[in-house]
C-alpha cells in the first residue's frame, strides 16, 4: 500500500515537473515570476483539445504530434507577450512585472472563455495509452509511465541543452549572474525571449498531456499556478534540477499524506515549502 | 472624493513647505464633509457603493503601506483582510463575546496573523518573502475553508452581527465614513512620523538603512503588523457590512483586488489606495455591468497602466496639479 | 334616491378601484436573477440563463402570470459572496423587483439569503444545493426547488441500499456538500443497512483534479463500491484516471454524474457507472420536458440542455405559477401558494412543505450505458427517489434551526 | 571605554578568512588600524578589498577569523547592530534613498540616530531641520536639498551617502572607493572634504581607493591586498619605495 502511494507519487511529482519546469527557468533567468505560466498551459490544453481531432484523433502517434505542435503555439503565444509586453517592463519595479503577467491571466483567461465556452472538456485518451502494466495487482497505468518517459526525455533535453550547446552556456551564465551575460556580449533580450518561449512551450506541452489526463475548463490556469509555484519554489527558485526534486517531493508527500492526514495534504505541503524558504534564509551570508 | 489627501509626494520634504509633515485638516475636513454629505443625500444604493469603495480604500491603503513605503510585496494580503471579519464572527459565535468586543477582535486578530506570519516572512526579501506570504495566505485559505465545524466552510457564518449593525444604509456609511477617515489618517501619520521614514529608508535601501543602524527585520515586521491591522479593520468592517463572513473574503481574488487597486492608484504615493480603490471599484462595476468579458477589460486596463504611466492615477494627478502651479 | 346616488358612488369607487388595478396590471411583474455568469459558477449558469429566457418566453406567450407580462433582470454575481449581495440590494432597490431567483455556489446562496429576509422580497434558489439556507437559516421567503444536500445524502442511501454493496469508500470534496452528503449517506445508510461497512473515507481536496492517489488508496480497501461526491471536473477526472487502473472492473462508482459531464466526457464514461443527477433531460419522458428539450435544442444550435437548465426552467415556472395562483407577487400570498399548489413540473408534480419551503424534488440515479439516442452516453435504468422520502423530518429541521439560531 | 578609547587600536583583524565556492576571497587576513589612523587599502581588481570592508561592516560573515572594533568582539553581528558600534560605511556604487529628496536622506540619517525612529510625532522630524540643514551645508549639498537623489549628480550621491554617514556619528568610517567614478576636480574635492571632516572629528577612516593621487595625498598608511591577503603594509613612502608592490599593482592592473 505504501509502495503503491509513493509510486503514485512519483508519477503525479513528474506530472508537476512538467508544469514547473518552464516557470522556474523563465525565472532562474529573467527574474520574471511568471503568473501567466498556468494560463499558457490551460491555453495549450484547450488547443490539444482543438487540434487533435485535426490530426490524427485516436492514435497515440497523432497525440503526440498535437502536443508537440501545441507546445509551439503556446511557445509563439509566450514569444508575442514577452516581446510586446514583458520586455518592456525588464527594468521596472519587481511588483509592475508580476502585476503585468496578472494582468494577462485575466486577459487569457476571458479569451479562452471567449473561444471554448464555459463548459468542461476532455481529450480521449488514445486506447494505446489508456491500459495499464500490472505487477502483482499493482497498476502502472500506461500513461502515466508514458508522462515520466516525457519528463525524462525534458530532463535529458534540458539537461544536454544546458550542458552542451553555446546557447545553454550562455543560459547557465545568465541564471549565475545576469551581469555576465552583457560581459559576453550576447544579446540579453535574445536570451530572456528564447528562454520565455521555451518555458511556454514546456507549459503547452504539459497543458496538452493535461488534456487526456483530466477534464479542462477555464478555471485550470488557477488550478494549477499555485502548485506549480510550491515546486518551483521548495526547488530553489530558478533551479532546474531543484524543480525534478521538489516535483518529486510535493507527488509523494501528497500521495502519502493522504493515508496519513487526508484533510492536511495541502496545509503539510505549503508547510513544508515555509520551512524550505526559511531554513535557506538561515544560511545567511549577505544580507 | 480622497479622504487624508495632504500632498501626495513620497517625499514630503520639510522644505518644501513647513507643513509638508502636518495634515491638511481644511482638505481633510472638506472631503469628509462633503462625502458625509454624499452619503446622507444618495438614494441606498449607491450608498452602498460608497460604503465599499470607503472600505476598500482602507484596505488598498493598508496594503500601500507594505508595497510603497516597506518594500515589501505581499500575495496574501487578503488573509489579514478576511480574518478581520473571521475575527468578529468567530469571535461571537465561538466565544460568546458581546458584539462590541467581536469588533474589537477582529483587527486584532488579523494583527496577530500579521505578527505570526510577518516573523516568518521578513526572515526572507524580495520575491521570496512574497512567496512565503503566499504560501502563509494559502494555508489560512485551506484551514478556513476545509474546517467546517468551526468556520462553516464554503458557506461561511451569517446571521452573528445584525447587517451594518441594524442601522440604516446612510448611518452605518457615516460610521464608516469615521472609522475609515480616523484609521487613514493613523496610516498617515505612520507613513509621515519618524517612523514612517524609518520604514520607508528600509524599504528603499535595505542596506544603507542598515548602515544607517536600522535592522530590516524589525522595522518591516512592524510595518507588516500595522498593515494587517488596518487590513483587519477594513475586513471587520466588511463583515459588518454584509453581515457575514465567507472564504472568499481570504481568497486569492480579494489580494488581487488590492494589488491592482494600489498598482492603478500609483506605487509610492500615499493616495494610492484611495484612488485605486475609487477608480478600480467604478471600473470592476461598470465593465461588468455592461460586458460578460469584464476581466478582459480590466486586464487590458492594467496592461496599459503598467506600459504608459506607471506612477498610476496618482501620478497623473500629480502632472495635472504641477501644470497647474507652473501656470500663474 | 339617496340610496342610488350611494350605490352610484360606490359603482364609481367600485370601477375605479378596478381600473387602478387594471393599469396595475400593465405593470409587468419584475424577477431578478443573480448567479454566477462569469467565475466557478460559469460552467453550470449558462444552461440556466438559456433555459430561464425559454421558460419565459413561454409564460409570457401565454398572458405572464397573474395577468401580467414577467421581466427578468440578469445579474452576475461573479460568484463572489459580497458581488450577490450587492447585486440583490441592487435588484431590489433599484430595479424593485418582487421576486428573486438564480443563485448558484452555496456561499452566495447564504450572502443573498438574509437580503431576501430583510427586504421581504421572495428568493427561489433555482440551482445552489446547500440546505443551511433554506433550513438552518430558513426564513418565510425563502424556497428550494431541487434537492438540498440533506436530501441527497439520504436518496444516496436508499440507492445504496438497495445494492448487495457491503464494503463502500466515500470520497467526498473537502468542502460542505462533500462533507455533508457524506454525512448524511453514511448516518441514513446505518439505518437502513446496518451491515454496510465504511472501510475509509477520502476527501480530494475542493479544486483537486489528478485523483490517481485517491483512486489507488480507495481501490487499496477492495470495496464494493466507491461513493464519490465529486462534480465537475472532479468527476471527470476520477472517471478518466479511473479506468488506467481498472477501477470499473475492479469495483462499483457511485458519483455525481450532471448533463455535461456526459457531454464533456462523452464515450470516455464507460458503461455500468452508476450516476446520480437532478434533473437528467434524457430520463425525464413527460410531453412538458420533451417540448422544452426540443425548443432548446432549436434555439442553442442542437446543444442539450444540461440539469442546472431543466432545474432553472422549472423554477421559473413554479415562480410564475405561484405568482399566478397568488394574484400578484405579494410575499406572503406567494407563499401561501407556492405552498398550497402542486405544480406539474418537467420533473413531474412538485409540491412545497410550508416548514421550510423545500420541494419535494426527486433524485436520480441510474447506470450509465451508451445508446444510439444520444452522441454521449446517459443513465439507463433510472431509479426516481422521490423528494418525499428524502425530506428531512420536522424534528431535524428544528432541530437545525435551532441550533443555528444559537 | 574612555581609557581603552587611547591604548585599544580602532580596528583589529586576525586571520580573516572567506571563501565563496572555490574562490578564495580573503586569505587570513591580519589588519590593525589605530585609533585616528587614516588608512588607504588598495590592490588589483579581486584582491579582496571590498569583501574586506563588507566583513568589517557585517555585511558578510567571514568563514574564520576575529574583528575587533574599538576592543569589542564581532560575531555574527548585522550591519545595523555593527552601525550601531560606531561604524560607519559608504558603497563603491553610492547607496542613497533614491526617491526621496537630498534632505529627507539626510532627516533619516539624522532620525536613525536620534533614539526615536520609532515615534508617531511628526514633531520630532521638524526638530531635527536645522541639524540636517547644517550638516547639508558642511557637505555643500544645501543648495540641492529639494532634489529628489534620482535627479543629482553622481558625485553629489556619494557626497550626500558620506554626508548620511557622517550624520550618524561614526567613530570608524569605511569607505569602498569613496570618488569611484568622480571627474578629478569633484574628486579631490571630496577627498578634502573627508579629510578635513575626519581630522575635525578625530575619526578613524579605513578607505578602499584606486586613484594613487588621492591614496597618496590622504593615507597615513597603506594596506596592499593581493589575493584575498594584505600583501604590504607601510607608510606611503615606503610603498612607493616597494618594487614588489609596483609590480603586484601595475601587473594586476595591466
Amino acid at each position: 500500500m505504501l509502495l503503491v502511494q509513493v509510486m503514485q507519487g512519483v508519477m503525479e511529482g513528474i506530472f508537476l515537473f512538467l508544469i514547473a519546469s518552464g516557470l522556474t527557468l523563465i525565472f532562474g533567468v529573467s527574474r520574471i515570476v511568471n503568473f501567466a505560466h498556468g494560463s499558457f498551459y490551460m491555453v495549450g490544453a484547450f488547443l490539444t483539445y482543438q487540434i487533435y481531432p485535426w490530426i490524427a484523433e485516436g492514435t497515440a502517434l497523432g497525440f503526440f504530434v498535437t502536443i508537440v505542435i501545441c507546445g509551439l503555439l503556446v511557445a509563439a503565444l509566450g514569444l508575442l507577450f514577452e516581446v510586446f509586453l514583458l520586455r518592456r517592463v525588464y527594468h521596472a519595479e519587481e511588483l509592475m512585472q508580476l502585476v503585468l503577467t496578472l494582468a494577462a491571466v485575466l486577459i487569457i483567461r476571458d479569451v479562452t472563455k471567449f473561444i471554448w465556452g464555459l463548459d468542461d472538456v476532455s481529450v480521449s485518451l488514445p486506447d494505446a495509452l489508456a491500459g495499464a502494466a500490472v505487477i502483482g495487482g499493482t497498476y502502472l497505468p500506461t500513461y502515466q509511465l508514458v508522462m515520466v518517459g516525457v519528463g525524462v526525455v525534458v530532463l535529458a533535453a534540458v539537461w544536454s541543452f544546458l550542458k552542451f550547446t553555446h546557447a545553454g552556456i550562455i543560459l547557465r551564465a545568465a541564471t549565475d549572474d545576469r551581469g555576465m551575460v552583457a560581459l559576453l556580449g550576447t544579446n540579453q533580450a535574445h536570451v530572456f525571449t528564447s528562454v520565455f518561449a521555451i518555458g511556454c512551450f514546456l507549459a503547452g506541452i504539459a497543458g496538452g498531456f493535461a488534456a487526456a489526463f483530466e477534464s479542462i475548463n477555464y478555471l485550470l490556469d488557477t488550478r494549477v499556478i499555485v502548485l506549480a509555484f510550491i515546486v518551483v519554489v521548495i526547488g530553489g527558485l530558478g533551479n532546474f534540477y531543484g524543480a525534478l526534486y521538489a516535483a518529486l517531493a510535493v507527488g509523494i508527500l501528497k500521495a502519502l499524506g493522504l493515508l496519513f492526514a487526508p484533510r492536511l495534504s495541502m496545509v503539510i505541503i505549503f508547510l513544508l515549502m515555509a520551512a524550505v524558504l526559511l531554513i535557506r534564509s538561515l544560511r545567511r551570508t549577505t544580507e | 472624493m480622497a479622504r487624508g489627501e495632504g500632498p501626495p509626494t513620497e517625499s514630503g520634504s520639510a522644505l518644501q513647505g513647513r507643513d509638508a509633515y502636518s495634515i491638511n485638516w481644511r482638505l481633510v475636513a472638506a472631503v469628509v464633509l462633503l462625502q458625509a454629505i454624499l452619503l446622507v443625500v444618495s438614494p441606498p444604493l449607491l450608498v452602498f457603493a460608497l460604503i465599499e469603495v470607503m472600505i476598500f480604500a482602507l484596505y488598498a491603503s493598508a496594503l500601500n503601506l507594505l508595497l510603497s513605503f516597506s518594500g515589501m510585496v505581499s500575495f496574501g494580503h487578503a488573509v489579514y483582510f478576511g480574518l478581520g471579519a473571521y475575527g468578529l464572527a468567530l469571535s461571537i459565535t465561538h466565544f460568546d463575546f458581546p458584539i462590541a468586543l467581536g469588533i474589537v477582535a477582529g483587527p486584532l486578530v488579523a494583527a496577530f496573523f500579521g505578527l505570526i506570519y510577518g516573523i516568518l516572512c521578513v526572515q526572507l526579501t524580495a520575491i521570496y518573502a512574497a512567496m512565503l506570504t503566499l504560501a502563509c495566505a494559502e494555508v489560512t485559505y485551506a484551514v478556513v475553508f476545509q474546517w467546517f465545524d468551526v468556520t462553516g466552510g464554503d458557506s461561511g457564518i451569517s446571521g452573528h452581527v445584525p447587517t451594518m449593525l441594524g442601522l440604516a444604509p446612510y448611518q452605518f456609511g457615516l460610521v464608516v465614513l469615521c472609522v475609515v477617515t480616523v484609521a487613514i489618517l493613523m496610516l498617515w501619520r505612520v507613513v509621515y512620523s519618524p517612523l514612517g521614514l524609518t520604514i520607508r529608508a528600509v524599504g528603499q535601501n535595505p542596506a544603507r538603512a542598515a548602515a544607517l543602524g536600522h535592522g530590516r527585520k524589525s522595522i518591516q515586521l512592524i510595518a507588516f503588523v500595522i498593515s494587517a491591522f488596518f487590513s483587519g479593520v477594513a475586513g471587520t468592517l466588511f463583515g459588518i457590512f454584509h453581515g457575514n463572513v465567507f472564504p472568499d473574503y481570504v481568497g486569492v481574488l480579494f489580494t488581487v483586488d488590492g494589488l491592482l487597486m494600489v498598482v492603478l492608484g500609483g506605487l509610492y504615493s500615499f493616495g494610492a489606495g484611495i484612488y485605486g480603490a475609487i477608480i478600480y471599484k467604478l471600473l470592476d462595476n461598470l465593465a461588468a455591468h455592461y460586458f460578460q468579458y469584464w476581466q478582459l477589460v480590466v486586464g487590458v486596463i492594467i496592461v496599459v497602466v503598467v506600459l504608459v504611466s506607471p506612477s498610476g492615477i496618482a501620478g497623473l494627478v500629480r502632472r495635472i496639479v504641477d501644470r497647474f502651479e507652473r501656470r500663474p | 334616491m339617496h340610496r342610488k346616488k350611494l350605490l352610484q358612488i360606490s359603482t364609481v369607487l367600485v370601477l375605479a378601484m378596478g381600473l387602478g388595478g387594471a393599469a396595475q396590471a400593465a405593470d409587468p411583474i419584475k424577477i431578478g436573477y443573480v448567479g454566477g455568469i462569469s467565475g466557478p459558477c460559469g460552467g453550470l449558469t449558462h444552461s440556466a440563463v438559456k433555459a430561464m429566457k425559454i421558460a419565459l418566453e413561454e409564460i409570457n406567450a401565454a398572458g405572464g402570470a397573474a395577468g401580467r407580462q414577467i421581466e427578468v433582470v440578469w445579474r452576475d454575481s461573479k460568484t463572489k459572496p459580497d458581488e450577490g449581495a450587492k447585486q440583490t440590494r441592487d435588484l431590489i432597490l433599484t430595479e424593485k423587483v418582487d421576486v428573486l431567483t438564480g443563485v448558484c455556489s452555496s456561499s452566495v446562496f447564504m450572502a443573498i439569503n438574509p437580503i431576501s429576509k430583510q427586504y421581504g422580497v421572495p428568493l427561489v434558489s433555482a440551482i445552489s444545493g446547500t440546505h443551511k439556507a433554506t433550513v438552518d437559516f430558513g426564513h418565510p421567503f425563502v424556497f428550494q426547488t431541487q434537492p438540498h444536500t440533506l436530501m441527497e445524502g439520504k436518496a444516496l442511501a436508499e440507492y445504496a441500499a438497495r445494492q448487495d454493496w457491503n464494503n463502500i469508500v466515500t470520497m467526498g470534496l473537502d468542502y460542505e456538500w462533500g462533507r455533508t452528503t457524506v454525512k448524511v449517506f453514511t448516518e441514513e445508510l446505518a439505518k437502513l443497512k446496518p451491515e454496510v461497512k465504511i472501510s475509509t473515507q477520502l476527501w480530494p481536496r475542493f479544486g483537486e483534479t489528478n485523483l490517481t492517489s485517491y483512486i489507488t488508496a480507495a481501490l487499496a480497501e477492495e470495496p464494493d463500491a466507491i461513493m464519490g461526491v465529486l462534480f465537475g471536473s472532479g468527476t471527470n477526472s476520477l472517471i478518466k484516471q479511473g479506468r488506467s487502473y481498472g477501477l470499473l472492473e475492479r469495483t462499483e462508482l457511485l458519483t455525481f454524474l450532471s448533463t455535461e459531464s456526459y457531454m464533456a466526457l462523452g464515450k470516455d464514461i464507460p458503461d455500468g457507472v452508476h450516476g446520480w443527477a437532478r434533473g437528467p433531460f434524457y430520463a425525464l419522458d413527460s410531453d412538458k420536458a420533451k417540448a422544452f428539450i426540443a425548443k432548446y435544442r432549436e434555439a442553442h444550435d442542437g446543444e442539450y440542455p444540461n440539469d442546472w437548465g431543466m432545474l432553472a426552467y422549472d423554477a421559473m415556472h413554479i415562480i410564475a405559477g405561484g405568482i399566478d395562483a397568488a394574484g400578484g407577487a405579494e410575499p406572503e400570498k406567494f407563499r401561501q401558494a407556492l405552498g398550497s399548489t402542486t405544480f406539474d413540473t418537467m420533473r413531474g408534480p412538485l409540491k412545497m412543505r410550508m416548514i421550510d419551503n423545500t420541494f419535494n424534488a426527486p433524485s436520480y440515479l441510474g447506470v450509465t450505458m451508451m445508446s444510439d439516442a444520444y452522441p454521449f452516453p446517459t443513465m439507463s435504468n433510472v431509479t426516481v427517489i422521490p423528494g418525499d422520502i428524502t425530506l428531512p423530518s420536522e424534528d431535524t429541521v428544528k432541530a437545525l434551526r435551532a441550533a443555528a439560531a444559537k | 571605554m574612555t581609557v581603552n578609547a587611547i591604548s585599544q587600536p580602532a580596528l583589529k583583524v586576525r586571520g580573516l578568512h572567506k571563501e565563496f565556492g572555490r574562490f578564495v576571497a580573503l586569505d587570513s587576513v591580519d589588519l590593525t588600524v589605530a585609533d585616528g589612523e587614516i588608512r588607504a587599502i588598495i590592490g588589483p581588481n579581486g584582491a579582496g578589498k571590498t569583501t574586506l570592508i563588507n566583513v568589517l561592516s557585517g555585511q558578510i560573515v567571514a568563514d574564520r577569523g576575529s574583528v575587533e572594533i574599538a576592543g569589542r568582539r564581532l560575531s555574527r553581528q548585522h550591519p545595523h547592530q555593527v552601525a550601531k558600534l560606531g561604524v560607519g560605511r559608504t558603497y563603491q556604487i553610492s547607496s542613497t534613498l533614491r526617491r526621496m529628496t537630498v534632505f529627507d536622506n539626510m532627516l533619516c540619517a539624522h532620525n536613525a540616530v536620534s533614539g526615536n525612529w520609532f515615534s508617531l510625532r511628526a514633531g520630532r522630524l521638524r526638530a531635527m531641520e536645522d541639524a540636517v540643514l547644517a550638516d547639508l551645508k558642511t557637505i555643500e549639498l544645501d543648495g540641492l536639498a529639494n532634489q529628489v537623489v534620482d535627479d543629482i549628480s553622481h558625485g553629489d550621491r556619494k557626497r550626500l551617502e558620506f554626508g548620511m554617514v557622517l550624520a550618524t556619528r561614526p567613530k570608524v568610517l569605511l569607505l569602498d572607493e569613496p570618488t569611484a567614478g568622480m571627474g578629478l576636480r569633484e574628486r579631490h574635492e571630496l577627498i578634502d572634504l573627508v579629510l578635513a571632516v575626519t581630522r575635525e572629528r578625530r575619526l578613524t577612516l579605513v578607505f578602499v581607493e584606486h586613484d594613487i593621487d588621492v591614496v597618496f595625498k590622504a593615507a597615513e598608511s597603506i594596506t596592499v591586498m593581493a589575493l584575498g591577503g594584505v600583501f604590504a603594509e607601510g607608510k606611503p613612502d615606503e610603498i612607493a619605495a616597494n618594487s614588489a608592490v609596483q609590480d603586484i599593482y601595475l601587473g594586476g592592473n595591466a
